[in-house]
């Protein structure tokens, strides 16, 4: 059975390239033909710009594009996010309005989820929501939002019901980004980048139809969005390898790489580099002193054994086993490994570890993983939070009591907020 | 390269381990361990023959199952994991890994049927009084009749072997050379150290007959990779056993009137070590697929491995009697068992700076 | 003030102990007189063998014991938080019954607190007394005790209501060790001593007048026996430098200590043995080795560093000036160093770290290291209640909110012992 | 040894840190560290004279206070604690440790009391491009006429100082030699850095005149060992100071409706940042007792301490930025202030591994 839908999936994908791919279209007008075909994402249901398609097949989709050349939807950024969880939880009109501009990349989309007050703590939101006559007025502060002063349509998570328990009392809302309520500005980080932005709320309006889920319902709609968050991590660290060729579509896409992936760029720093320091350590001679190669091989012994994990939970999934716990440390292990490599770049580069002008090591990177590593272990859930994670859910190990969950959320202690 | 193991091999796991839980239990390990042998012919015999562990990786044309190091490797995890007591690494991995790389196809044939039958108990004495199992540290000689003089240490199941393959310098350079257990001017004592489970011997020989059985160039490497790699998964067997077993006692041991595993620092504790055992088990079958499938890198790899499980098998060893308390430094507590198998892996063909240092020639100049 | 009461007592005190010091006389003869002068333990009130000193004082009466080279009163093992407990919270019947044969050193004793069930959490104590008739009838099981197939009397824990929450319902008893009811058995360690011994209670009488405080007052006078643990925790690891002079007290004496220290011959090894770590780096040539240099200098500075700590705190304490944290450190630092040193020991004996027999380095010193070291972080606290400990009463951080303490004991979840 | 400060010494510490709070909040440390100087002659000038800073450690006979060491690192503690930007480090500690050792009375009475009333910004240059403190890597040369040729780096305050101390391979071996700020053919560019609270600087000598101070023989050495001590202290200053924000910030911070403080696995690691914060505070006491005291083992107490300091303070960096979470890596929270500082304190005058390594020569033979 399997094998003759890759035959036939194959083959009618690549006809329909072969017929319809142009790179001297405008980068719109080609996804927009593509989302229409439902080859731009063929696991989506037919009815909105899919195929039907299992999942296990889109590899064989995407090989396809990659022989013949052709680029695919917009997949990078938050509206990934977006896309997946309005197919999950949206309304027809919530499609029709935004899934097509989603494809075609010429929506962009910004996640509200964090605010200063509550970081690990994402449910314990109170940016507060009201209904005031005929539309749902917003005021509060989210934090951690990458490309917020570009995006098009906001992701928002707000409290609406302060009697009610902490989880119960969040409702989901998408929110025009291009409004005099919304102000966002930049939020500098210490490596002297600045990807990501405050946005204040202050009366800014939702109209009742851009309510996702029902009201109360906020927490699983939430929880959907953070699930393919999780997923997506993934995909930044290999997206953005660009086509140098020279029709339009490509220029164009070109333009687009290099706006979403300029936030991200002191990403690769963040992980700690690990990929330069044997050459490192060769430019400087440090690889023949015995104590450097001992802390170099620890953190290759790291390393390695982190990839060779991943690429073990892949195997299991990739054969349709159950994951073990293997699957649930790379975020961890990432932190370990970012840390480490900071300090064997430090031993390596000595007194140069310092230097970030242009006499210095790599123009700066080398100290640029120094002031960026310390993100890794905070990002996207820290450290404490995985850990709890996984002696929970993996290790089945019983649940923290928290302050938090039992009593109306209005009497739930928390951060003031200036 | 292969990253994960087939339902074929998942079974033999599974198998394998309710055999050694049923018939190894850990009363039977604290049984032998304290016997100066540390194992007895009869019960290995038997035990043995039922899954054939002996012959698992003897090529079919010489008695065996004719499986890889993937399945090799379960079957070192799983007694790891149990902490058996047998001459299974000497015999399997030392000695018919020397035979297999050095030995003529005539040698085989004369020495391979005996180990998969599990009628032989064999070994390897290589490393000697300066603990060293480089091949340069080798000072015991062979003179042109085959005889040998000098001494060897740290023998794995030295004492009791019945066929003991010696490294040697022979006339023309380092060779291995097969020796009976029993050959006159051979002394054999039983060395005494922290660890019961494993058997240490230091051996003396004094004009010892001895039977050529092939070069040591390049061969004594490969088994000196071959044997960190099987080390290393034996690690990683036993430390996940101490993890799962001290995740389990947190979970039901009371204290301040409730589990201990409630206790956030606990957990936290707890999710640090299964990244460590996790890590330590993906570089261990790693390096084993590795060997399997002729990968260029091994050295590196296998040292990879050990240092690995070096550090890991000890950390959680360490981590395993903390959680216990006061019980856990307790001779009737079985932590201690593997805590003190972990020290003396560690330190067994080289410890984790010593794999560290032999890693860092991969990628150095 | 104090100028002149120090030249006082130190012509007091030399006086006396010219007039009196005898070697030549039994050891219980001389520590009886010695006891009756007050000399013994000059800081005890003068009632009870002492001479109301400050604690300032003492000092100089050590001086003059020194200068003259005197035996003292008995000072070692529990008989010493047995008087200060008895001092504390004892009658005067059980002082005068007990306190002059603990300072001759003729009855030795054993503490009976910590049970197979509550090792951290002494409080937690299930081993029960009954009034039966005109006496108290005890039934439990003890462990971790020192000593207790020599001792002559007990202090035991045990709980006396089990209606009352958990520290409420405890009492604390003098229990005559050489009776039917107890049986002592030696719980062997993992490296193969057998220091500690478990005590079964079956049936084990205590006449009313030996309980201590009252009925329920059992945790306070723990807590004072803890306390002076605590600080004699010091005191062992130097005691121990007999004299080799050859009168009767002196031979006497060795005899003593002899016995006392037996159960403690492998606690330098259970430290770490740093001081071994130099010389035998040095003997095995791996000082030169740069990579064992660095995990060398990492210990030492580890150790030096607590060392000089500990000297800051008693500074500050001799000084009369509040200590400040660093006073709370030395167990938890301790810990760290004696795994750090089992480390390097093993990285510098290499394949004889395994060696135990007479070919073995120190014969078996270096393996006796690494199979000991395990019980510091446990013994007399674990790492982790020293954490607890250190971030509340130091840090003033939040108390953990424990399962126990708000209801009945009866009703608190617990081991089941087998 | 001394091993606890007196009433005064205590007194004078609380008094110099309300000062500092006052006068050198970390808002005037975000100015001042914009600036390419990295501080400025008026302010500092100001706040140097009301407690006279900079004279502690000068003798009274050359116009200072004549303290000693137990004093002058309360005031490098304090000033690590506060982060000041101030040259103070590079005129009090380096170029006045160096006159003191290496000049002659006169050349003493001509520079000291200038430091002392805090009217000469001074430094010494000595690391070059190699960033190693050591002084056999030193290449710049001095001519018999006294003129310097070659180049420095990594020179604390070295684009600003009045005066610079240098050390030169001279006719005679290594020498100290001392040249005017702005003496012709000496060009002196800011090093873009990573902690912009700690200015260093590149300076390029062409024929450039210079006075002989004397001989760097033996004195560079007790230069760099006074050098180790001072910044040892500062740094435990820093490293307390992030501790102390840290626990402060996780007692407010609420999570899931309780304080972070009160989670077990914050309650932990803030112990463990206590014991090592107050072993390193510890090493760096001792260290400095021991310079008043004339301890023979000073190198080794020296590199003891400041390979202590360096790993506590880089820890405890790592730490206190975790505990902030998000926050913790915003360029408006303070934290990374002293994250910076610390990594820059541990590479100047050679990191944890170099002192560890110099720690071992006390007991190597």
């Amino acid at each position: 059975m399997n094998e003759m839908n890759e035959e036939t999936v194959r083959a009618e994908c690549r006809a329909w390239l072969e017929a319809n791919w142009n790179p001297n279209l405008g980068l719109v007008e080609w996804r927009h033909k593509l989302a229409e075909s439902g080859w731009g994402n063929p696991h989506w249901p037919s009815r909105w710009y899919g195929r039907d398609l299992s999942v296990g097949l889109v590899p064989v989709v995407k090989e396809e594009f990659a022989r013949i050349g052709a680029i695919g939807v917009a997949e990078a950024g938050i509206r990934v996010l977006a896309a997946a969880t309005i197919l999950a939880h949206g309304t027809d009109m919530h499609k029709e309005k935004f899934l097509m501009r989603i494809l075609t990349g010429e929506d962009t989309w910004c996640q509200l989820f964090s605010e200063p007050g509550s970081g690990s703590d994402v449910a314990g939101a109170v940016t507060r929501a009201e209904m005031r006559g005929n539309q749902w007025v917003v005021n509060g502060q989210k934090v951690w939002t990458t490309s917020a002063h570009k995006a098009h349509w906001g992701l928002l998570l707000a409290r609406t019901d302060w009697d009610a328990k902490k989880h119960a009392g969040l409702s989901y809302f998408i929110i025009d980004m291009k409004q005099p309520g919304v102000t966002v500005y930049p939020l500098r980080q210490m490596n002297g980048h600045a990807s990501f932005n405050q946005v204040f709320l202050s009366d800014a309006t939702v109209q009742p139809e851009f309510l996702v889920a029902a009201v109360g319902d906020g927490w699983e709609v939430t929880t959907t969005t953070l699930m393919h968050e999780r997923r997506g991590a993934d995909g930044l660290r290999t997206w953005g390898k660009k086509s140098d060729r020279p029709e339009r579509a490509f220029e164009e896409e070109r333009a687009e790489i290099a706006t979403t992936m300029e936030p991200y760029k002191w990403y690769p720093q963040r992980a700690g580099r690990v990929d330069l320091v044997i050459s490192r350590a060769k430019e400087t001679g440090k690889i023949n002193e015995p104590v450097v190669r001992q802390e170099i091989a620890r953190l290759m012994t790291m390393s390695k054994a982190a990839e060779w994990t991943a690429r073990r939970a892949r195997a299991a999934q990739e054969q349709g086993r159950p994951q073990g716990p293997e699957g649930s440390l790379g975020k961890l292990v990432s932190s370990n490994i970012a840390r480490a490599a900071a300090r064997v770049h430090t031993q390596i580069s000595g007194a140069d570890a310092l230097l970030t002008g242009d006499a210095s090591p790599m123009n700066g990177v080398i100290a640029e993983i120094l002031v960026s590593v310390p993100a890794t272990s905070i990002a996207g859930g820290t450290d404490e939070i995985q850990r709890n994670i996984i002696s929970e859910r993996v290790l089945k190990m019983p649940r923290e009591r928290t302050g938090d969950s039992d009593k109306p959320f209005k009497d739930v202690p928390r951060n003031l907020v200036g | 390269m292969k990253f994960s193991f087939s339902s074929e091999q998942d079974e033999f796991r599974s198998n394998l381990r309710r055999f050694l839980a049923d018939r190894a239990p850990i009363k039977e390990t604290r049984r032998l361990m304290e016997l100066d042998a540390g194992w007895e012919r009869e019960g290995w015999k038997a035990l043995n023959a039922e899954l054939g562990l002996t012959a698992v990786r003897i090529p079919e044309e010489y008695g065996g199952h004719g499986f890889g190091f993937g399945e090799h490797c379960i079957v070192l995890e799983e007694m790891g994991r149990a902490l058996v007591c047998a001459p299974y690494f000497a015999t399997t991995v030392l000695a018919a890994g020397a035979i297999l790389h050095a030995g003529s196809a005539e040698r085989k044939a004369a020495l391979l049927p005996g180990i998969a039958a599990g009628e032989t108990i064999a070994t390897l004495a290589s490393a000697e009084d300066s603990g060293s199992w480089d091949a340069e540290a080798c000072t015991l000689t062979a003179s042109a009749t085959g005889h040998l003089n000098g001494h060897k240490s740290f023998v794995l199941d030295g004492h009791t072997a019945d066929l003991i393959v010696v490294l040697a310098r022979g006339p023309s350079g380092l060779a291995f050379y097969t020796v009976d257990g029993s050959a006159a001017g051979l002394t054999r004592t039983l060395l005494k150290t922290m660890d019961p489970t494993r058997k240490l011997a230091r051996l003396e020989f004094s004009d010892v007959e001895a039977t050529l059985l092939g070069s040591a160039a390049g061969t004594y490497e490969r088994v000196m990779i071959e044997a960190a790699v099987c080390l290393s998964n034996e690690m990683v067997g036993g430390a996940e056993r101490l993890r799962e077993d001290a995740l389990a006692y947190s979970m039901m041991r009371m204290q301040f009137g409730k589990a201990i595993a409630s206790f956030q620092s606990m957990k936290h504790k707890a999710a640090d070590m299964l990244l460590d055992v996790e890590l330590a088990k993906s570089a261990a079958y790693y390096a084993a697929a590795a060997l399997d499938e002729g990968d260029g890198d091994i050295a590196m790899t296998a040292s990879l491995a050990k240092a690995c499980a070096s550090d890991t098998y000890s950390q959680t060893a360490t981590h395993a009697i903390q959680i216990h308390g006061g019980i856990g430094f307790t001779w009737d507590n079985d932590t201690h068992l593997w805590y003190k198998r972990a020290k003396s892996s560690d330190v067994l063909f080289g410890d984790a700076f010593h794999h560290r240092e032999q890693m860092m020639k991969n990628w150095a100049a």
